[in-house]
């Protein structure tokens, strides 16, 4: 008796450790979450600044002691959405293609290339930009400008793509086979099967994918930051316009900032948190709401 | 855990703490001035216009010193200032005079000048700007080349980050404080600015005299050329202090040593040396 | 009951790589019938079967030699495999509804040959379930995911939704070894009303349910049909020796 | 349009799509090397970044030259990328070296220097001492700038092996080891990766394992689950901000590798738990059924069975961490800091291989060099690839397909 109770306890003691290990994970959301808002939202409780032209403002000066976020908040969100109708689509059909068309030898090539392309750090996608988009941009911009919306959307186009390539394709792989035997047996052709079955039930997958893709594009700092422009006004009305995201604000500034423009960098950390926070709603929202049905 | 599976887990952590013992292997960065022989690690930090006199200084230094180990990053005046006050810099470095709330409780020192040369791409026909020129450029009063003698494109302006002491001094000398135009382009340190205005035709940037080299045009600023007797002599009206400061409750006597070697002989030849302007 | 041949089977040998898994099958599968294919497993009765609709296809190391013949034409030939497919259907040994709701799963065949048509859909899916014995059962959460079914009705859903092609022949690559009595029971009932409208073909290892449901039986060994006959006489007096010892259980 | 037209059409696109995947990773790579492996050669890899100025002390002695005028000259140790011969070597007999003058070019300096291209076996510079007596080494492409205080700047070769050879007695020579390289960055980033993957591993992977074999479906799963995915979608760049006023400033850490290592690891917790939980997720019931059927506990059954097939999960989440690690420039920005060299201990700063691309891109506007770098780091990512592939396969015992 005495050594499964000692086995039992041991069992509850390993799982106890188990949890806390998960833990770990929220104790640090909690912290970064505390620690970003408590810092973000301190100078709208001490009205040193309004909230309102805070949000609305589409100048930052500080300088001058006006910090209007409105235009970046404009820019980041263009900038994502741009990157995710080029990248999203691409990276979804690449991830097709080498589970179900691609003959297997083909098919571990490209996820190798795939992976490769995900190791590349940031950086040098920006040096990438800097070299080679930019000019491009700047060829064919009528303001004769590189840096711009377009060189971002790009480069955050190119970045997302592996991310939302390997994992749509793990998860596409492991839809089991019966579910293609199933079809291509009612006479369904390889692209109906693809279309109609596979994808539908790897989607819960392919929306990880695409929920880590948009956190890495909004998230983006130092490639975007060689390639925005970084203006201090404008909201983008153009693709050749400038646009200066929420992320450069802060890794520009943060590291000089004092008194009220670094905690409202801070307050520019907490509307990109909150967006996150949407995004993360939303589609696990989606993707629970489709599978219950 | 299969057998082989834990081989796998257990030979990592063995091979990682290894890795990391063998890390913290030499002594922590305890500081003692015996008297021949000064060590300590002296970790500087703030205005990167400062970054090739002060390396050049350091490498000077800790061959004279070997016990002592000197690093200096680069990332903007502010943040030399800010570092310094806060103790994470052993000194700061700052290429613009402090603002009064900053000064606090910090010992500064001018050890050199610099000239600050507006510069272009070296295709652009443009060789003398008024100040009031850069100004209006800067304030976007003027947008295109061909209204200053240049070809007929738009003039794209590229300044520096809020935190540069660089932009600072130009805001204040050339005369647009807080009145940078809106779509500036905003380039995050001095060789980042050069890059810009190197692969740009139509750009036009500022940079620290010690930086200027064969990829960027210096211009003439009210037709005096932009050169080190032409900042000595004050003819050249963009120029400003390199200041470095520390504060007296943190700082440690290897820095201090390293400060008076820079206000030396020997290291103010170190400055000429390197495009700067002794004190 | 000379009804005209569904399938005629010519010297068909099938490899697998350098393994030869099939070896010279002559065989005339009649319409409107059962002919159940009985035999040890590894004897290549499933593989047969699964010619008959292209699926070793999907096997990239499978060679094939021989013809057979449906409808006039070879199908080892080069043909529309996805005409076949329509015209074959297949249930297979364990049950592999779509994870969608029921009324998709049945919907799914028809609508990627085109249909569009919403009541059209409606009447093939309420007439296909009704035919599969499966209607009463689900009629009122037909937008329920099928994932939520019985072993058994899943089977009898699968069976619905390859009658919704309207086939003209049926595979069943042992159907119920995976479901317990009661559901195999209602399965087997549900072939016999089939039978009028479909050609069936089953792969079964129980000798009861062949001796039971199907007209014709063919006894593969190694790769071999040893005998194909009316079911009676295989169960009753077979020709050859090892179909004997196979039917009495003496090995296999 | 008919079925078969549809089909083709969307199977084009899927070409396309594949297409466009691969030439954006084939340009990109193809730009970062051609742009870059000018720059990359062996002492690239074995050299600092900063050149190191050190006052050498020798006691000078005639040392006869034991080789032919031939192979003096033969020996040339000048780095192909920035120097050209201009004169020399001459053989120096009191110092028991061969000096040559050598034009140094990069992209942004231009001067001449004199360097050391041969030394004798008993030369006196092999028992080199620094004022505080400890022994130094000196070896050929090293630049010698001063000797007893008189310069060498503006002198001819002749000239410095003169002024040279009039000295006698103990020398005072100032020596230049050559920088330009990245060996400190390269260390530092396999310190970061592996203390970062000390600390993230375990905690990822056994936080997985609760998630979900422990944890019954509720709140405090979904809790966890949707903190993971904050974590992944938080902008590295917050990370650093969070990482330099708790680490760096709050416990004291300073900026430092301990500090960047452990913010990297809260980047990676995500990584690794969301991998390893969908290898989890992919290993069949009826393997635990199988195993608990056999008596086995919880645990056993986990160790034995459960995790020995989500080790290619597991070893995708080691992957994709390595690869965030050795990407990660943000947080590390902030956190580790900008300077180039190898941290002495766990509290001295140190710039990983990102971070000084960034830096030399940034700051020197140096694109060459970034690539350069690049190159490094494209080759440590495939080699990492290549090294985690083959574990996963060698250890992907229970389900071989």
């Amino acid at each position: 008796m005495q050594a499964i109770k000692r086995k039992k306890q041991k069992e509850t003691i390993i799982e106890g450790f188990f949890l806390i290990c998960a833990f770990v994970a929220v104790i640090s959301v909690l912290a970064i979450t505390v620690f970003v808002f408590f810092n973000g939202l301190k100078p709208f409780i001490s009205n040193s600044y309004s909230l309102w032209d805070f949000l609305t403002g589409v100048e930052w000066r500080p300088g001058s002691n006006m910090f209007g976020i409105f235009y970046m908040i404009v820019g980041s969100i263009f900038a994502t959405l741009g990157a995710i109708l080029i990248g999203v689509p691409v990276a979804i059909f690449t991830a097709v293609y080498i589970s179900e068309l691609a003959g297997s030898r083909i098919g571990k090539m490209i996820r190798f290339a795939v992976e490769l392309l995900a190791g590349i750090p940031s950086v040098l996608y920006g040096v990438f930009g800097l070299g080679i988009i930019v000019p491009y941009v700047l060829k064919i911009s009528p303001m004769a400008q590189g840096e711009s919306l377009l060189a971002t959307i790009l480069v955050l186009a190119i970045m997302i793509l592996p991310t939302v390539v390997s994992i749509s394709e793990t998860s596409i792989s492991a839809v089991p086979k019966e579910y293609r035997e199933g079809s291509y047996a009612l006479g369904a052709s390889k692209i109906q099967t693809i279309f109609k079955v596979v994808l539908p039930a790897a989607r819960s997958g392919i929306m990880t994918g695409v929920i880590l893709g948009i956190g890495r594009a909004i998230g983006e700092t130092m490639a975007v930051m060689l390639v925005c422009g970084n203006p201090i006004a404008g909201i983008p009305t153009s693709l050749f316009d400038q646009i200066r995201p929420l992320t450069t604000n802060i890794a520009l500034e943060m590291g000089y900032a004092s008194g009220v423009h670094q905690e409202l960098l801070y307050s520019t950390g907490v509307v990109l948190f909150i967006f996150i926070m949407i995004i993360n709603l939303a589609v696990n929202k989606l993707v629970k709401a489709k599978v219950g049905s | 855990m299969s057998k082989s599976f834990k081989k796998v887990l257990v030979s990592l952590l063995i091979g990682a703490t290894v890795l990391t013992l063998a890390g913290c292997g030499s002594s922590g960065s305890t500081t003692s001035t015996t008297k021949e022989a000064i060590s300590g690690e002296i970790n500087g930090g703030g205005s990167t216009s400062v970054q090739k006199i002060i390396d050049a200084a350091g490498s000077e230094f800790t061959a004279l010193n070997p016990e002592a180990k000197f690093t200096y990053s680069g990332t903007g005046s502010s943040d030399g200032i800010k570092g310094a006050t806060a103790g994470t810099y052993s000194f700061g470095c700052a290429s613009r005079e402090l603002k009064t709330e900053e000064k606090g409780s910090l010992t500064e020192l001018i050890f050199a000048y610099d000239g600050i040369a507006v510069v272009l791409n070296p295709a652009n026909t443009v060789t003398n700007l008024t100040k009031d020129q850069v100004a209006k450029i800067y304030m976007g009063e003027i947008t295109n080349w061909n209204e200053v003698g240049g070809a007929d494109a738009p003039i794209v302006v590229v300044s520096r980050e809020d935190g540069s002491g660089t932009r600072d001094a130009v805001e204040e000398l050339v005369g647009f404080k807080e009145k940078l135009k809106a779509d500036a382009t905003i380039k995050e340190g001095n060789g980042n600015v050069q890059t810009t205005v190197a692969g740009n035709t139509n750009a036009i940037g500022y940079v620290s005299l010690t930086f200027v080299d064969k990829t960027v045009k210096a211009i003439d600023v009210d037709s005096v050329k932009a050169t080190v007797d032409n900042v000595k002599n004050k003819t050249y009206p963009i120029s400003r202090p390199f200041l470095a400061m520390y504060d007296e409750s943190k700082v440690d006597d290897a820095t201090l040593a390293f400060l008076d070697f820079l206000m030396s002989t020997e290291g103010q030849a170190i400055v000429e040396e390197h495009g700067g302007i002794a004190v | 009951m000379d009804t005209n041949i569904k399938f005629n089977t010519k010297n068909l040998d099938l490899f697998y790589g350098d393994f030869q898994a099939l070896k010279s099958i002559n065989m005339e599968i009649r319409e409107k019938e059962v002919t159940a294919f009985i035999g040890p497993s590894g004897c290549g009765k499933s593989t047969f079967l699964r010619c008959l609709n292209r699926m070793n296809d999907l096997i990239d190391s499978v060679k094939i030699k021989g013809e057979i013949i449906f409808d006039g034409k070879d199908i080892n030939g080069p043909i529309d495999v996805i005409n076949l497919r329509t015209r074959v259907g297949m249930v297979f040994q364990k049950p592999n509804p779509f994870p969608m709701s029921i009324y998709e799963n049945i919907a799914y065949g028809p609508k990627c040959q085109g249909m569009k048509d919403k009541n059209q859909l409606d009447n093939l899916v309420k007439e296909s379930l009704m035919k599969a014995a499966l209607w009463d059962e689900v009629k009122d959460r037909l937008n329920k995911s099928a994932l939520g079914l019985s072993g058994g009705q899943q089977q009898r859903l699968c069976i619905a939704r390859t009658i919704a092609m309207n086939p003209e022949v049926i595979l069943m690559d042992e159907p119920t070894s995976a479901l317990d009595p009661i559901a195999t029971a209602k399965i087997e009932d549900l072939m016999s009303s089939l039978k009028k409208d479909y050609t069936i073909i089953i792969v079964t290892h129980s000798m009861q349910q062949a001796g039971r449901i199907s007209d014709k039986t063919a006894f593969f060994l190694m790769g071999e049909v040893i005998e194909f006959n009316d079911t009676p006489i295989i169960f009753t007096n077979p020709h050859d020796k090892r179909t004997e010892d196979y039917i009495t259980g003496r090995f296999g | 349009m008919g079925r078969k037209a549809k089909d083709s059409l969307i199977k084009g696109v899927i070409y396309l799509a594949t297409g466009i995947t691969l030439s954006v990773l084939l340009f990109i790579v193809g730009f970062i090397f051609i742009k870059g492996i000018g720059l990359v050669n062996w002492d690239f890899l074995t050299r600092d970044f900063n050149e190191n100025v050190v006052y050498a002390f020798i006691e000078s002695n005639d040392v006869p030259l034991t080789i032919d005028e031939e192979t003096l000259n033969g020996k040339n140790p000048y780095d192909k990328r920035y120097e050209t011969h201009l004169e020399g070597p001459i053989y120096v007999e009191n110092i028991g070296a061969a000096i040559a003058k050598v034009a140094y070019k990069n992209h942004s300096t231009e001067r001449e220097q004199f360097v050391i291209t041969y030394i004798e076996k008993d030369s006196p510079f092999n028992r080199a001492i620094d004022s505080t007596g400890k022994s130094i080494t000196i070896g050929t492409d090293y630049i010698l700038q001063s000797i007893n205080g008189n310069d060498f700047t503006s002198l001819t070769l002749a000239e410095v092996a003169e002024t040279i050879s009039a000295e006698s007695g103990e020398l005072k020579i100032k020596v230049v080891q050559p920088g330009g390289g990245i060996k400190s960055n390269i260390i530092t980033t396999l310190y970061m990766v592996l203390l970062s993957l000390i600390v993230a591993l375990p905690l990822g992977i056994f936080g997985a394992i609760y998630l979900t074999e422990y944890a019954k479906p509720g709140r405090l799963v979904n809790m966890i689950r949707f903190a993971a995915e904050c974590l992944a979608g938080i902008p590295s760049i917050i990370f650093g901000l969070f990482g330099m006023a708790f680490f760096v400033v709050a416990l004291k850490f300073q900026i430092s590798l301990i500090s960047g290592s452990l913010t990297v690891a809260i980047i990676l917790l995500p990584v690794i738990i969301r991998s390893t939980e969908e290898a989890l997720k992919t290993v069949p019931m009826a393997f635990r059924e199988g195993s608990l059927a056999l008596g086995a506990t919880k645990l056993q059954t986990i160790f034995k069975v459960v995790l020995p097939c989500a080790v290619p999960g597991i070893a995708t989440a080691v992957l994709l961490s390595i690869g965030r690690v050795v990407g990660e420039s943000a947080a590390l920005l902030l956190t580790a800091g900008t300077v180039a060299q190898i941290p002495g201990t766990l509290f001295s700063p140190g710039s990983t291989l990102t971070v000084q691309a960034y830096y030399v891109a940034k700051e020197e506007g140096n694109i060459e060099l970034a690539c350069a770098i690049g190159i490094v780091i494209i080759v440590i990512v495939i080699v990492l690839n290549i090294l985690s592939r083959v574990t996963s396969d060698k250890l992907d015992v229970f389900n071989k397909k």
